[in-house]
């Protein structure tokens, strides 16, 4: 039993379900995030813990406590909404208060509270404004301001960071990291931004049409995604996942696939599984993250397997940091990341190092990973 | 949305101008006649006006059918001028503008905020209410205040002001409310607010242009009901419509066109005021609530 | 939005109930004043009653259940009939100029115009006068005998004729011009208010996409200024039901019976002519004719909003 | 929940300015005098009553010749607070009459005797089922012509006595350019004229018959359709203008000197009087050529509602002061209209006053008084607004005079 337990929970609206048995038990000073497209259900299941809509089935407890009939004042959470939701006739100092004031705390310890919140986020000076009057920036600290206040058990954050512009984003994820660490409390934060994901989270719960489709690290999600859902939505370019025929050969198992030219290429893989061998002769989908398919000096100094394969460059892509240069495999447009300085030139023919050690394969029957 | 900075990116050439400007002038006279029709009648003697003069400018110019309206014209038996009877108005149309306006607001807050199955129902219900004609309710409006008790008095008459104001008041807050964030509500629920605070402290505040918009359209329609007025108050109870019509209507006795006039401007004073201050917030809450779904 | 309604916290779930409990009194009164009446009335028809539908003492019927013959008698007074076609007229042109002539000043008043604040309230003050005497002024200003015509006559133009008022062919007309100019200005604001609220980038976009003004308006803007359409409709439909002072200051229903609106009809019958019965049964038709008019839109109204 | 809502209302009640209710020692008098001379006129009553130490909780309600105030009276009774008196006209009174409604005053009348004072006409409408139940104020006639005695001189022209003569002096007016007939554009004011029409075409049988019996027969007569010819002739002779116009505007007409005749009740002497005109001097009041011996009347009354099963004290007292000939006296010679008694002194009035209470007594005593259709002394409102109807259609044109004779018949068949 965690310090927040979701269990099985499904909600339906009507004849429709957006949460299907969702089960996630969360311990105390996680940093769980919920990600997603939109639709998935993600704000709902946050809004189910925090008691503003209510489950259909199933139990939320926090601290072994069930919470289904607590009205949302009354389970010690605290939320930050995407719009960040100011009372717009309040003034700063009286949106981080009102909830202090509701519970009846007497008006010098809210004051002190209120000091000690805006000081630890820098707003002291924003205090008697009113919301109109901030940025966006400004906004979030005060919205944040408003939760921190509180000292709740668990924060929900619903989208914080998607109504900022680019640079202040990656500020304030950095701050609300940090504040993270700081404080240690625990946390359930719902983005569709899979960098904020990753970069976040202690825990990851991937979740698509209200069923959660993977839950587990960061290194697992992005590593071993579970299926072609998870594979295809974490990472940025996302996974290659190109069709492949699996050829068994004494212990060696080969990929093969075409290249650019049509040319038949075969993949070694390294270490393959015996699921992976049932496969022989058959059709699965092989997954390489863009930087698994590089050129041969920018290739994982410590990876134990890579295969190298002469194929066309289609397009460059000069990212700053990377290139990144389209090549097609298996008929599919695979992305490979290159140095910056690479000086390949579109319609060159080149070598591309593929990273075997971590490619993974899918039953493109069931989209499920095959282990 | 703010109105002041009307930015349209319509441009148009000097002569559209000039034409618009033309247009807009002519109608800003056609509006104006009527008005022009009674200030210059209550400005001249009666004489003149019986003389046939009625759309010439006074030859003599004369403020005492103001006067007489307002203190000495016949009403009643006694000769009081209206100035009585604006008290009256005033004690009637502020409770029921005030209540109708309140109960409104927290129709359309429950209406949308915490909504429930058949809620758009009821509001359909509600709303159908503004279309009943007076006249034929005003029957079985007597049996019921008889009944309670409260037949000619002025909480009579407010209760009936209230009851057919609610369908409007509900219709503009509602749409106003439709529109209004619902993460506000959820948040202040995290806070702890409950069901009146967050109504009092996050929604009330927020709802300045609908309620002018409220205001001004349960004003004037109060103000100048003539109907329930005269059937449900008592005689020196009377509003000011009563009074006016009293003026007015005298059926076989020399007709003071003059007076008329004037105590019609004078009855119509406080729901001009009432345009004129709060007109400039109007467009503002219709913005804000009737016309945007 | 639902929260949790039920379950151990006595707190949450008075929380639960108290929305109902709030707007129960406003449904309560609904029902009683708006739908109980309308039975009462709907009773009333069916009955003889002439001067009350009660004794004032003892409260006992002073009429007797007639059935339908109110409604056949209804059907037969030329006089209901020329209500009913009056009201057709009326309504149909008043709805249609009030939101044409509202529209039209509302496109021009957002052309940025200096001194809008003044012209603004002079669009709107109609609205706020009652029509016991600006009926009065209408009345004389169209009278030809002393109004426009004659005014129209000293200036020189001595053929110019402009007697609607006593033309019973065109009198109806007469009421339609006061009822605009009493809520024209208000249906101005409410377009105004649609306009100011629509996305001044997308204008900009229709500009360089190279709309005309003419199909910017007509293609972009008109378009999404639908709510604004639909309250005006409202609004103007209840207006034109309910117009009642406006004939009576004006023509008195007259000349003839050329002006009978059915609110006339149905006053008239009820409260001048002691004959209640017949009077209820033309209030029963008129909100039967509003009930078939405004359910269809309100149900789609809503539907839409949910 | 009703109960709370009931008495938070009731609270209000209390804290606003209510006061409503009459309570002893006070009459409610609901009423529609509220123009300079009739209210003041009516202020003596009040005097009268103040005198004796009762209030006067006044409640005028002016509008459509008392159907506003009854509009009002029905919501009233209806809600179980009826006014003390209110004032009323003909059947309206016999109609609550007949709902119980009202007190019986033969205590009253029988100390002062109204019953020997007071035209058996007019006791009609002031009883029912042998009760008094009204007291009458006063009597109007409304057959009177009134008219601008300069442009009669100009013209011309002599007091008309018959039909023919009157024509005849209308046509004279005509060709001279001047407006023969000032009207009023109202239903009730094309009616008075074709009351007085009516009498002058058929005679007083012809008048009982058609209008207050309702004989079919009458009403589809040739007499009918003659009656409505002459309504045409005098239509002809009205200006385009006519329509919508208020009565006394009409009247300005002829103290203006624009046109030459008003067909009008008597309380149009009250705007010659106003303008400064002296009658007979400046204008003329004659009967309507053909009726110089009939008088068609209306009459304002006050009814006293039943406080209980007995009169109050403070009703009695109002009626009797009412049939005070004093105040029969002084409230008309301020109206225009006559006493409702027979037997006050006329010193007080003027020419017109002096010859309207002798004709008065007269059509009273040789059964000539008759109840003014127009005025809804003839029949039930339902029938006296279904002949409205006709006559103003037919005034404006809508029907020919045959048309309008079968429309009369229908449209009072329907009423009846």
């Amino acid at each position: 039993m965690g310090f927040l337990d979701i269990d099985n929970a499904t909600k339906s609206f009507g004849k429709v379900e957006v949460l299907h048995n969702v089960d996630i038990s969360v311990q105390e000073g996680e940093f769980l995030v919920l990600v997603g497209p939109s639709g998935c259900g993600k704000s709902t299941l946050l809004n189910v813990i925090a008691g503003l809509e209510e489950v259909t089935s199933g139990e939320i407890r926090i601290k072994g406590e069930v919470m289904n009939h607590v009205h949302p004042s009354k389970r010690n959470i605290a939320m930050v909404f995407q719009s960040y939701a100011l009372y717009p006739n309040m003034t700063v100092g009286q949106n981080i208060t009102f909830g202090l004031e509701m519970h009846g705390m007497p008006k010098s310890e809210r004051e002190k509270a209120m000091y000690k919140v805006a000081r630890l986020l820098q707003i002291e000076n924003l205090l008697a404004r009113k919301p109109g009057q901030l940025s966006g920036g400004q906004r979030q600290r005060v919205a944040m301001g408003r939760a921190l206040v509180r000292e709740p058990d668990v924060f929900l954050f619903d989208e914080p960071l998607s109504n900022l512009d680019a640079k202040l984003r990656v500020d304030m994820r950095t701050e609300i990291k940090k504040l993270h660490q700081n404080l240690g409390t625990t946390i359930v934060y719902v983005t569709h931004d899979q960098i904020e994901a990753m970069t976040l989270s202690t825990r990851i719960a991937v979740m698509h049409n209200g069923h959660i489709q993977q839950l587990g690290t960061p290194n697992e999600i992005y590593n071993s995604p579970s299926n072609l859902f998870v594979a295809n939505f974490m990472g940025s370019p996302s996974m290659n996942l190109l069709p492949v025929r699996i050829n068994v050969e004494g212990n060696d198992v080969r990929a093969e696939t075409t290249n650019g030219k049509s040319e038949t290429v075969n993949l070694a893989f390294h270490n393959p599984s015996a699921s992976l061998r049932e496969f022989n002769g058959k059709n699965v989908t092989l997954g390489i993250r863009p930087e698994g398919l590089t050129d041969l000096e920018g290739a994982d100094q410590r990876s134990k397997h890579v295969e190298t394969i002469n194929n066309t460059v289609d397009v460059i892509e000069p990212a700053g940091s990377d290139t990144f240069v389209t090549t097609t495999l298996g008929n599919t447009e695979c992305i490979g990341r290159m140095r910056a300085d690479t000086s390949l030139k579109p319609g060159s023919e080149t070598s591309f190092a593929i990273n075997m050690e971590k490619a993974v394969v899918f039953d493109p029957e069931t989209e499920m990973r095959i282990a | 949305m703010a109105i002041s900075s009307q930015d349209t990116a319509i441009r148009t050439g000097r002569i559209t101008r000039t034409f618009i400007y033309l247009v807009l002038m002519l109608f800003a006279l056609f509006y104006m006649l009527p008005l022009y029709v009674m200030v210059v009648n209550s400005l001249k003697p009666l004489s003149e006006i019986t003389g046939g003069g009625m759309m010439a400018l006074p030859q003599v110019w004369t403020i005492e059918p103001w006067l007489k309206a307002w203190s000495t014209a016949q009403v009643g038996v006694q000769a009081t001028g209206l100035k009585p009877y604006f008290l009256n108005s005033i004690l009637m149309v502020v409770p029921a503008v005030a209540i109708s306006t309140m109960l409104g607001a927290l129709n359309g807050y429950v209406l949308t905020k915490w909504r429930f199955k058949g809620d758009t129902l009821l509001f359909g219900f509600m709303l159908f209410a503004c279309f009943i004609p007076f006249q034929i309710v005003l029957i079985p409006m007597a049996m019921v205040l008889g009944k309670l008790g409260i037949s000619g008095t002025t909480a009579g008459l407010v209760l009936v002001h209230v009851v057919y104001g609610i369908g409007f008041t509900t219709l503009y807050f509602r749409n106003y409310y439709t529109v209004f964030p619902t993460e506000l509500v959820r948040a202040a629920q995290i806070d702890g607010a409950g069901f009146f605070q967050i109504f009092w402290r996050i929604l009330l505040p927020s709802s300045g242009p609908i309620a002018v918009v409220s205001v001004i359209w349960q004003f004037t329609n109060i103000w100048n009901d003539f109907i329930f007025g005269a059937s449900f108050a008592s005689g020196n109870g009377a509003p000011m419509t009563v009074a006016l019509n009293n003026l007015v209507q005298s059926s076989t006795g020399v007709k003071e066109f003059n007076i008329h006039f004037a105590g019609a401007i004078l009855a119509a004073f406080p729901t001009l005021l009432v345009y004129i201050v709060a007109g400039r917030y109007f467009v503002r809450g219709l913005m804000a609530g009737s016309v945007k779904g | 939005m639902t929260i949790a309604q039920s379950g151990m916290d006595s707190r949450t779930r008075l929380q639960g109930w108290l929305p109902k409990l709030v707007l129960s009194p406003s449904v309560a009164m609904v029902f009683v004043f708006v739908y109980g009446f309308i039975l009462f009335t709907v009773y009333v028809s069916f009955t003889d009653s002439r001067i009350l539908p009660f004794v004032g003492k003892s409260g006992e019927p002073a009429f007797d259940l007639i059935g339908l013959s109110n409604y056949q008698k209804l059907f037969k007074l030329s006089h209901w009939e020329i209500a009913l076609t009056n009201m057709g007229v009326f309504a149909g042109l008043y709805i249609i100029i009030c939101t044409v002539i509202g529209l039209f000043l509302a496109i021009l008043l957002d052309q940025k115009i200096r001194g809008e604040g003044v012209l603004r309230p002079l669009y709107l003050y109609p609205m706020a006068l009652s029509f016991i005497v600006t009926g009065t002024a209408w009345k004389w200003f169209l009278d030809p005998g002393i109004g426009v015509e004659s005014i129209i006559h000293t200036w020189g133009w001595e053929s110019f004729s402009f007697d609607w008022i006593k033309n019973r062919d065109f009198a109806i007309y007469t009421i339609v011009m006061a009822a605009v100019w009493q809520t024209s200005g208000f249906v101005m604001a409410m377009f105004l208010a649609g306009l100011r609220g629509i996305d001044n980038e997308m204008l900009k976009a229709a500009q360089i996409d190279g709309a005309s003004n003419w199909n910017l308006y007509r293609r972009i803007i008109i378009p999404q200024l639908r709510p604004a359409f639909l309250s005006a409709f409202v609004i103007l439909a209840h207006l034109a039901i309910k117009t009642f002072d406006l004939v009576i200051a004006m023509t008195s229903g007259g000349p003839g019976r050329a002006t009978e609106l059915p609110a006339t009809f149905m006053y008239s019958y009820t409260f001048g002519r002691n004959q209640m019965g017949i009077g209820s049964s033309s209030a029963v038709i008129m909100l039967m004719t509003i009930a078939a008019i405004m359910v269809p839109y309100l149900y789609s109204e809503l539907r839409e909003r949910k | 929940m009703k109960g709370l809502i009931k008495s938070a209302l009731n609270g209000m009640a209390v804290l606003a300015f209510s006061g409503g209710m009459a309570v002893s020692q006070e009459v409610e008098v609901l009423h529609w005098w509220t123009s300079g001379g009739e209210a003041s006129a009516l202020n003596v009553l009040k005097q009268d009553l103040e005198a004796k130490g009762i209030g006067w909780l006044d409640m005028p309600v002016a509008g459509g010749g008392g159907e506003q105030a009854m509009t009002v009276l029905r919501a009233r009774v209806t809600a179980g607070d009826a006014p003390t008196a209110v004032q009323a006209l003909g059947f309206d009174i016999l109609d609550w009459g007949a709902q119980g409604a009202l007190a019986n005053l033969n205590d009253v009348a029988a100390a002062e005797g109204w019953d020997d004072v007071i035209p058996e006409a007019l006791q009609y409408f002031a009883k029912y089922d042998g009760q008094w139940i009204s007291a009458p104020v006063n009597v109007h006639s409304t057959n009177w012509v009134w008219a601008n005695k300069a442009v009669l001189d100009a013209n011309g022209i002599a007091i008309p006595e018959t039909w023919e003569e009157f024509m005849a002096a209308i046509e004279t007016l005509s060709a001279a350019g001047v407006t023969p007939v000032a009207q009023g554009g109202k239903p009730w004011q094309e009616a008075t004229v074709f009351d007085a029409v009516a009498m002058s075409a058929g005679g007083p049988a012809f008048y009982k018959a058609a209008f207050i019996d309702l004989d079919e027969e009458a009403l589809g007569s040739d007499t009918m359709k003659e009656a409505f010819d002459r309504m045409a002739f005098i239509r002809a002779h009205v200006d385009d203008n006519f329509s919508g116009r208020s009565w006394n505007l009409a009247t300005a007409m002829v103290i203006n000197g624009e046109a030459g005749f008003q067909m009008m009740g008597d309380w149009a002497k009250g705007e010659f009087l106003n303008a400064g005109k002296v009658p007979g001097e400046d204008f003329l009041c004659f009967r309507f050529p053909g009726t110089q011996n009939q008088v068609t009347f209306n009459a304002d009354q006050f009814m006293m509602f039943d406080q209980g099963g007995v009169v109050s004290p403070e009703q009695a007292a109002l009626a009797s002061a009412i049939l005070s000939p004093s105040f029969q006296s002084a409230f008309n010679v301020v109206k225009g209209s006559v006493p409702a008694r027979t037997d006050v002194s006329d010193e007080a009035f003027d020419a017109c006053g002096k010859q309207g209470m002798a004709d008065l007594a007269s059509a009273s005593a040789s059964g000539n008084l008759f109840g003014s259709m127009a005025h809804g002394h003839a029949n039930q409102a339902a029938v006296r607004n279904a002949m409205y109807d006709v006559i103003t259609a037919h005034f404006n044109g809508e029907y020919d005079s045959a048309t309008a004779v079968e429309e009369l018949v229908d449209a009072v068949s329907i009423a009846k």
